[in-house]
């Protein structure tokens, strides 16, 4: 017998299914991003960090000396890992993570005193430029944290810690009224 | 350094993202090493009042194995390293 | 009446009135009080006891320095003990209650204490309650204790929210005093981020309560004019209402911003309270500086209060500490004090100066009694006189309160809390903070500076350093000019000699000046030795007002110079911080994050009971229809199990994924056994050894291609495993090519175990898992029907033929359900961790129970595992050493009562039969215990003395907590299928 | 002098001038048969010892600062005889056998105050451990009690029932566990020597240990040379320090332990509490206020003071254990420098120079030794030859493979 199988996402029943009231604090939840570990073979860094950033769609965030992740949100988890395993091959190493993480989108005037209730990073627009990311602590959670925007940043976490990063932001930003919601772009 | 430590790669962290594992400057000794050289190196400590070379591992960031060069008094910090690169200059 | 409400100045609002309660009493002050202020202006004198002899105590400063005026506010879960009520900001419906007192404030049968006092002096509990030995738990020590502690803590859940901050800024000013205020104009003009903290709710620091013209206009408008300008600058943070409590490494400061506690009905969406940590590139302390008490007879009575508090009280606040007062200085600050007083309409009785040449001029008509000293004070629960002393003859001066000031001292609190000892100044006869680096500056008072123009020029010209060396440039600026100021010297007076009362010198813990002499002629002479001694300046205001005086009289008393005698301990915290502030959201269930298997919603629906597993939820067993116990339920799994097959949620294992061209020749050093031959499609089980050759971590290690293997570990080390690989790859083996990546998240996984396992399994899969194409410990990625790939693994925890099946997390519900539908023709059921460690305690397999960290692989029955040819791994050398490798050590055995109906707990030790129960006869102890419903009985897992060579011996099973004795006999760990028949069928 | 009631009274009544120094104030003599090195409780108690229980005269102890000035005196005053393995908990018994006598012994009341201890636990694995170890204790003649969730309802309603991350499922009791007044024991103790003779040297920093044909024959000091015969080190978290000075090689790490006072409140917690899901404990002084701690803070350090990642970590794990504590203020922190051991255990030893002797590795919980190892260190100096409940606390027991690891956490100190 074939069958079909039906992805659930962590905040499947914790968020509602349809776009609700949104504040001008909100916090976006896409379903879907496809996003691979990218690890630099030996003496292979600069060459993977060029091949990266000439991957046109691909988002790169930076997660230790000569590893990333890799963001797509038009690519599949299979797409993605292969068109990287071409890119890359013979110079890194690619794992698709895509169900083992989840990305927060926050966006809005407060973001960052929001965002300064659990990272310790100073996100002064001078200290943490837009582009730039990297693992920190959020509260007691790890996370990849990536300036998209002014006020935008994106929130990666690890899917056992979803629901509990959630909660957090929810509490982090209660003093905003922060909205959530999935994102509508899918 | 007891609140922020400065990473090489991921800039001025707080403590809360490390973990520490002790005394950097031992040396995991040759398999052929002496009992004493072994012992020495899994339980002796010299422990300065002073200068003195910690590993911590930034593992809520870059996850890389760090050598702190500080001051065991004033908690000064001389130095940060990626341990990998101090353990390649030492010929490991 | 003493005390009251003026007609008009002050900074409060009288057009906004608000009702507050003291004592059951309804009380009415104004927005801009604190309820210290309020409640002097309601001519409310007695606001609390001392902690010894529970003497009435008044309102003796308007700031954080207050011992006497504790009191509690709010009720029930919401109360907050020992609130200083000169910071307490007063809002409407306010409720306090005084403490330390029965039945009322008035009437305290504690004060009976004082009348004990002499033999109750300095240490003197020490010195008795030792006789009968049985008395001091039973008699002695429940009276002390009954009489300790000041306010009540309810321990009641809080209700109220609190939260966590980090704020970065190239300076932090902590105090909006002259300096303060200055040094924030400075750098932000310059364009620096700039925070601005102050504990007061109202910035302005001592501007507030001034007098004097700055650049033509009233200090507290110079303070506005300056403020709103701070306001203008986007780079410019204020912070009121926030206590910088703690300077800590790396310029971090400690602050608690008290976001709701002056309002009756906080807000839900804000916190009650905040911690912030604070990282400045720079920071500026301008606390200020705190007026000294004197030491003279009776300086304890309500009514009795520093000079600058009755000044801040009638200028601030618009409050006359007393209608007639008597002054008691050695310095300019009484006569400052008596010129506000005289402006306000009050009369001063007289000014009592210890100090025979005097240059200050008192106000008109006010007489000025030099050379002399107050004695003694009169009136019980407020002040009615003075005594005062001038070359040996007294007068009692009327009054209805006395202002004392003994000089100033600044507040250098954070300066010193990490490690700098504060320095003696014989100019300034006070301490001072000692230069402490770059990071933090002392400016203004806190400096020594005590005019308003020295404060106001100090906190510019540091600033304007600070702003230098950060690279900014400060704008020219000139120091404002103020009018009328006066000199603020003072000749210092550790004590007024001729006390014919008590003269305190700690107000809250009743220390007083025949405490620190007995402590100096008893050997407790050291100034740490005499605060532990005595007491002194251990109470909530941790010796503020008390710690220079004490080190003033255990100078003076020895003929030798304060220096000498040096200051107690700065240590954190500046102003005590509630628990609640420190926890932040991190409290109850939120105390760690919880982590959630992807399996987490199939579980719950199929009846799963939770239990935490490290930061983990597991089902620990899975409820059915009448089953009451979860033996029960378990059991039924079990059997099931052994019988059919079962599905188990394996997702929480930690999962590593390894690359690279050294991956085995990693992976062979990391392990004791060896992995280097390991072929591509196969599953070995690995044990990990600690290097001083303790077995750390177990799990099975699959090898998916040349290059890339899969670790399992267990769900408590698996972050401990990593960051153990990562340091020996990048510390001990940095040539090693080899990478590391969790992918624990990325996968849902189940192992599918019971003889049935493999019907359910092809049901699923594409690929062939019959034994033959699939064998034990076979491992490769397959596909399900329907197109997802997934990872397959050959290995069993319960001993039976068993898979564990991985699949993209986001799919791990639907597989779940798929394989349960499958199953249904099968007999399947879901089991949980209970039956898991039933299952594997029957066929003798470890777990942290056993693996404890001091065990060895041979102790466990691995010895063999461990390869004698490998030159080296994690472990080895030190596995050799004498003491692990003697034929005494406990080894594991298993154990089965011999009365088959009796019952084994985890944790009983063993005993050879007929010994005594001591340590020297303990012969091991039981790791894991288990009642079998396949076998039918308990049996166990046990560390035994030379466990292996005693298999068919009875012993005694001893579980003295429970009052157990069982008898068991020793038998080979593998109470099911030894042969591994099920295993590889 | 001796303290009684009747000489408070007789004082009271003429004023209080006549109490005598608890301790002479003597200049240091060029020769001591004995010295011991660090004048806080456990030196001050070998000092007493070798006194009172061994009959052995010309003693010094040579103290950096003022008598009581290390960890003694900056602890959080637990006194307990809870272990497990047996390496430990004979050893830790035979200090609370002692504690039981001591003040009437040292005429100077310690107020110690055996309240009971309750370790919490929070899992079934948590559970067998303390069952092991409760049983460990009873072998060794020490009661203990296992007590349930409901017990612990009633005992302790104060604790998180309710919204527990990690629930509370019971507890061990040890009854005569308790505390005690921790600066003075170090006083009772310099009394009770002092009044035996021995010299305690104040203001006295060791600066270098002279040796002659591989025997010590004296201490360098910041007060000049002073020969000894036989030198004790009980330097705590300076042991590396000293030990240098002797060229010893050992296997301890100083560590910053911080521990935290509230302020003064009526009494509300009645036991010392250890909460299971973390390091937390508590109790409350007979004063009023609460003293609580939790782990170190990770790094080595000789600095007596600690970082506030670690202050807000400790405060977590109290209002997660105890809610109610969430008003409570906290008045004070401080840090003291554990010697912290490789295997979390003591070390009263021999050392490789016949004549210098080794009392270190107390790591956070030297306090509650205090008694037990100033006897088991005199006993080790004066006769040559280790206490027998004290066999297996060797300097050599790390070479030789018998490590006493009570955490199971390996030679990693910051583990233990």
């Amino acid at each position: 017998m074939t069958r079909t199988y039906i992805s659930h996402h962590p905040l499947d029943g914790l968020l509602p299914l349809e776009p609700g009231i949104r504040a001008v604090d909100h916090l976006d939840v896409p379903r879907a991003v496809a996003i691979a570990s990218v690890m630099a073979m030996e003496g292979e860094e600069a060459s993977v960090t060029a091949g990266l950033a000439a991957s046109g769609d691909i988002s790169v965030r930076f997660a230790g000396p000569g590893e990333w992740l890799a963001l797509s949100r038009s690519e599949t988890p299979d797409s993605l890992e292969r068109a990287l395993s071409l890119l890359l091959a013979e110079t890194a190493y690619v794992f698709e993570q895509s169900d083992g993480r989840v990305v927060f989108r926050l966006s809005g005037p407060n973001v960052r005193r929001i965002l300064a209730k659990g990272i310790a990073t100073d996100l002064h627009p001078g200290s943490f430029e837009i582009g730039t990311s990297s693992n920190v602590l959020c509260g007691h959670i790890g996370v990849n944290l990536a300036r998209t925007g002014e006020n935008e940043f994106e929130l990666i976490a690890m899917r056992s810690f979803a629901v509990a990063l959630f909660d957090d932001l929810r509490v982090m930003g209660r003093e905003f009224d922060l909205s959530a919601g999935f994102s509508t772009l899918g | 350094m007891a609140s922020l430590i400065h990473c090489p790669h991921c800039g001025i962290r707080p403590k809360e993202e490390f973990s520490i594992r002790g005394d950097a400057s031992l040396v995991r000794p040759d398999p052929a090493a002496s009992d004493e050289a072994w012992n020495d190196y899994v339980h002796i400590r010299s422990n300065p009042r002073g200068r003195y070379h910690e590993h911590w591992q930034h593992g809520a960031g870059c996850r890389r194995w760090l050598v702190v060069e500080r001051d065991t008094f004033t908690h000064e910090v001389f130095s940060v390293t990626d341990a990998a690169s101090v353990a390649r200059k030492a010929g490991r | 009446m003493t005390a009251y409400r003026l007609a008009s100045g002050g900074l409060v609002d009288r057009n906004a009135p608000l009702d507050f309660r003291f004592d059951g009493r309804n009380l009415a002050g104004f927005s801009g009080d604190t309820l210290a202020s309020a409640l002097l202006a309601s001519d409310q004198l007695l606001v609390g006891r001392s902690f010894k002899y529970h003497r009435p105590r008044g309102i003796v400063t308007a700031g954080p320095s207050e011992p006497n005026a504790l009191v509690t506010i709010g009720k029930g879960a919401n109360s907050d003990p020992n609130t200083k009520a000169t910071v307490a900001e007063l809002y409407s419906g306010l409720d306090a209650r005084s403490q330390n007192r029965f039945p009322s404030l008035k009437y305290d049968v504690g004060a009976v204490n004082g009348l004990l006092s002499p033999f109750l002096g300095a240490g003197f509990y020490y010195k008795t309650f030792m006789w009968p030995a049985a008395f001091w738990e039973k008699v002695y020590e429940p009276i002390i204790r009954k009489a300790a502690g000041l306010g009540r803590a309810v321990l009641e859940r809080d209700p109220q929210s609190y939260e966590k901050c980090w704020a970065h800024c190239d300076l932090l000013v902590v105090g909006s005093g002259p300096a303060g205020l200055m040094a924030a104009l400075t750098a932000g003009r310059a364009g620096l981020r700039v925070i601005l903290a102050d504990e007061d709710f109202r910035l302005g620091g001592s501007l507030l309560g001034e007098t004097v013209r700055i650049d033509g206009v009233y200090a507290p408008d110079f303070a506005e004019t300056a403020l709103s300008e701070l306001r203008s600058l986007p780079n410019v943070t204020m912070m009121p209402r926030t206590t910088v409590f703690g300077w800590y490494d790396d310029n971090v400061f400690g602050a608690v911003e008290r976001v709701q506690k002056h309002v009756a009905l906080p807000q839900a969406k804000l916190p009650v309270e905040r911690l912030w940590r604070i990282v400045a590139k720079r920071a500026l302390l301008a606390s200020g500086a705190e007026e000294r008490p004197l030491v003279f007879g009776g300086n304890d009575k309500p009514g009795v209060m520093m000079v600058g508090a009755m000044r801040t009280y009638a200028n601030r606040f618009g409050v006359a500490a007393g209608k007639s007062v008597a002054i008691f200085t050695n310095g300019s600050a009484g006569y400052r004090t008596a010129a506000d007083l005289v402006a306000h309409g009050v009369d001063i009785a007289a000014i009592i100066d210890s100090r025979a040449d005097v240059s200050e001029v008192a106000p008109d008509g006010v007489r000025v009694i030099r050379s002399a000293s107050v004695i003694d004070t009169k009136g019980r629960q407020r002040v009615s006189g003075a005594v005062v002393e001038r070359s040996g003859f007294e007068q009692t001066i009327a009054c209805d309160a006395i202002g004392m000031s003994g000089g100033w001292n600044p507040v250098i609190h954070l300066a010193c809390q990490r490690g700098a000892k504060a320095v003696w100044s014989e100019d300034l006869k006070t301490f001072l903070a000692p230069d402490v680096g770059n990071g933090l500056v002392v400016a203004g008072a806190a400096a020594g500076r005590y005019s308003l123009a020295g404060c106001l020029q100090d906190g510019a010209d540091k600033a304007a350093m600070i702003v230098a060396d950060l690279g900014f440039s400060a704008s020219a600026h000139t120091a404002p000019v103020v009018d009328g100021e006066i000199d603020p010297s003072f000749t210092a007076l550790w004590y007024s000699p001729g006390a014919k009362a008590k003269a305190f010198v700690d107000f809250q813990n009743d220390v007083h000046v025949k405490d620190i002499g007995l402590a100096l002629r008893e050997g407790f002479g050291h100034v740490e030795h005499a605060k532990r001694y005595t007491t002194n300046g251990m109470a909530t205001d941790q010796g503020k007002l008390s710690g220079i005086n004490a080190t003033g009289l255990l100078a003076a008393m020895q003929g030798i110079s304060p220096a000498d005698v040096g200051t107690t301990t700065f240590r954190p915290f500046y102003t005590p911080v509630a628990f609640g502030a420190m926890a932040g959201t991190s409290r109850d269930e939120h105390a760690a994050p919880v982590r959630k298997s992807p399996l987490h919603g199939w579980a719950q629906r199929n009846g799963a009971v939770f239990v935490d597993s490290g930061l983990w939820y597991r089902p620990a067993y899975f409820t059915q229809h009448g089953e009451k116990t979860w033996r029960e339920s378990a059991d039924r799994e079990v059997l099931n199990i052994r019988e059919n097959v079962g599905l188990c949620d394996v997702s929480t294992l930690g999962k590593i994924e390894i690359f690279g061209p050294d991956a085995a020749e990693f992976l062979n050093r990391l392990y004791c056994n060896p992995f280097l031959k390991l072929p591509v499609g196969k599953a070995r089980y690995g044990l990990m050894l600690r290097e001083d050759g303790m077995v750390y971590d177990d799990g099975t290690t699959s090898r998916l291609s040349p290059e890339h293997f899969v670790m399992t570990t267990t769900t408590a080390l698996a972050v401990g495993v990593m960051s153990h690989m990562e340091y020996c790859a990048q510390v001990h083996w940095p040539d090693l090519k080899v990478r590391f990546c969790s992918s624990t998240d990325q996968w849902a996984q189940m192992a599918i175990a019971g003889p049935k396992a493999r019907l359910v399994m092809q049901a699923l899969v594409e690929d062939d898992v019959s034994d033959a194409a699939f064998p034990f410990l076979a491992a490769g990625i397959v596909t399900l029907k329907g197109g997802v790939k997934a990872r397959l693994f050959r290995i069993s925890f319960s001993g039976e033929l068993a898979y564990e099946l991985a699949v993209p997390a986001g799919l791990g519900d639907a597989v779940a359900d798929a394989i349960m539908e499958e199953g249904r023709a099968h007999g399947i059921c879901a089991y949980g961790v209970e039956a898991l460690n039933v299952l594997r305690i029957e066929k003798g397999h470890v777990t942290h129970a056993e693996f404890d960290g001091r065990v060895t692989p041979d102790d466990a029955g691995f010895g063999r595992m461990v390869s004698a040819q490998k030159p080296d791994f994690i472990g080895k050398r030190l596995s050799t050493r004498y003491g692990l490798t003697a034929a005494d050590r406990m080894q594991m055995v298993g154990l089965k009562p011999v009365e088959a109906d009796q019952h084994i707990r985890a944790g009983a030790h063993l005993l050879r039969e007929g010994a005594k129960p001591s340590t020297l006869n303990d012969q091991g102890y039981v790791s894991s215990a288990c009642f079998s419903p396949t076998l039918g009985h308990a049996i166990a897992l046990a560390f035994l003395k030379s466990g292996r060579e005693r298999y068919g011996e009875r012993i005694v099973v001893w579980d003295k907590l429970a009052g157990a004795e069982v008898v068991a006999e020793v038998c080979n760990p593998v109470f099911v299928d030894p042969g591994n028949a099920k295993l590889n069928s | 002098m001796r303290y009684s009631a009747f000489s408070i009274v007789k004082n009271a009544l003429t004023g209080n001038v006549s109490w005598k120094p608890a301790w002479r104030q003597p200049e240091p003599k060029p020769f001591y048969d004995i010295i011991i090195v660090g004048g806080g409780g456990h030196g001050l108690a070998t000092a007493y010892y070798l006194a009172k229980e061994f009959g052995l005269k010309n003693i010094a102890v040579l103290e950096k600062g003022y008598l009581g000035s290390g960890n003694v005196g900056r602890n959080t005053t637990i006194v307990r005889s809870n272990y497990m393995l047996p390496g430990n908990e004979p050893f830790y018994e035979f200090s609370m056998k002692l504690w039981e006598g001591m003040e009437r012994e040292l005429n100077y009341n310690a107020m110690l105050s055996q309240r009971g201890i309750i370790s919490l636990f929070h899992n079934d694995g948590q559970r067998d451990a303390y069952i092991r170890r409760g049983n460990a204790m009873w072998m060794e003649g020490v009661p203990a009690e296992l007590l349930d969730r409901a017990t612990l309802m009633k005992m302790l309603p104060f604790l998180n029932f309710d919204h527990a991350r990690f629930p509370i499922i019971g507890g061990l009791l040890q009854k005569r566990a308790g505390t005690a007044r921790h600066d003075a024991v170090a006083w009772g103790y310099a009394r009770a020597a002092d009044r035996f003779g021995v010299d305690l040297i104040q203001n006295c920093e060791v600066t270098g240990i002279r040796r002659d044909n591989g025997v010590v024959t004296g201490v360098e000091t910041s007060r000049g040379f002073i020969g000894c015969g036989k030198l004790g080190l009980a330097a705590a978290g300076n042991t590396s320090r000293v030990g240098q000075m002797a060229d010893l090689k050992l296997p301890i790490e100083s560590h910053v332990l911080q521990a935290f006072v509230t302020e003064g409140l009526k009494p509300a917690i009645n036991h010392v509490i250890t909460y299971g899901a973390g390091h937390f404990y508590i109790s409350q002084s007979d004063k009023g206020g609460l003293v609580f701690g939790a782990e170190i803070d990770g790094y080595n350090s000789y600095a007596q003071r600690g970082n506030l990642a670690t202050v807000e970590h400790v405060m977590e794990e109290g209002v997660t254990m105890i809610p109610g504590l969430s008003r409570v203020r906290v008045l004070r922190s401080w840090g003291g420098v554990m010697d912290m051991s490789m295997d979390g255990s003591p070390i009263i030893s021999h050392t490789p120079i016949d004549n210098l002797y080794l009392n270190c590795g107390w790591c956070y919980g030297g306090f509650k030794a205090t008694p037990a190892s100033g006897f088991c260190f005199a006993h080790l100096i004066a006769k040559n030859e280790t206490h027998p409940v004290a066999r297996f606390l060797r300097l050599d027991r790390f070479e030789r493979g018998y490590p006493i690891d009570e955490q199971g956490a390996g030679p990693q100190p910051n583990l233990h």
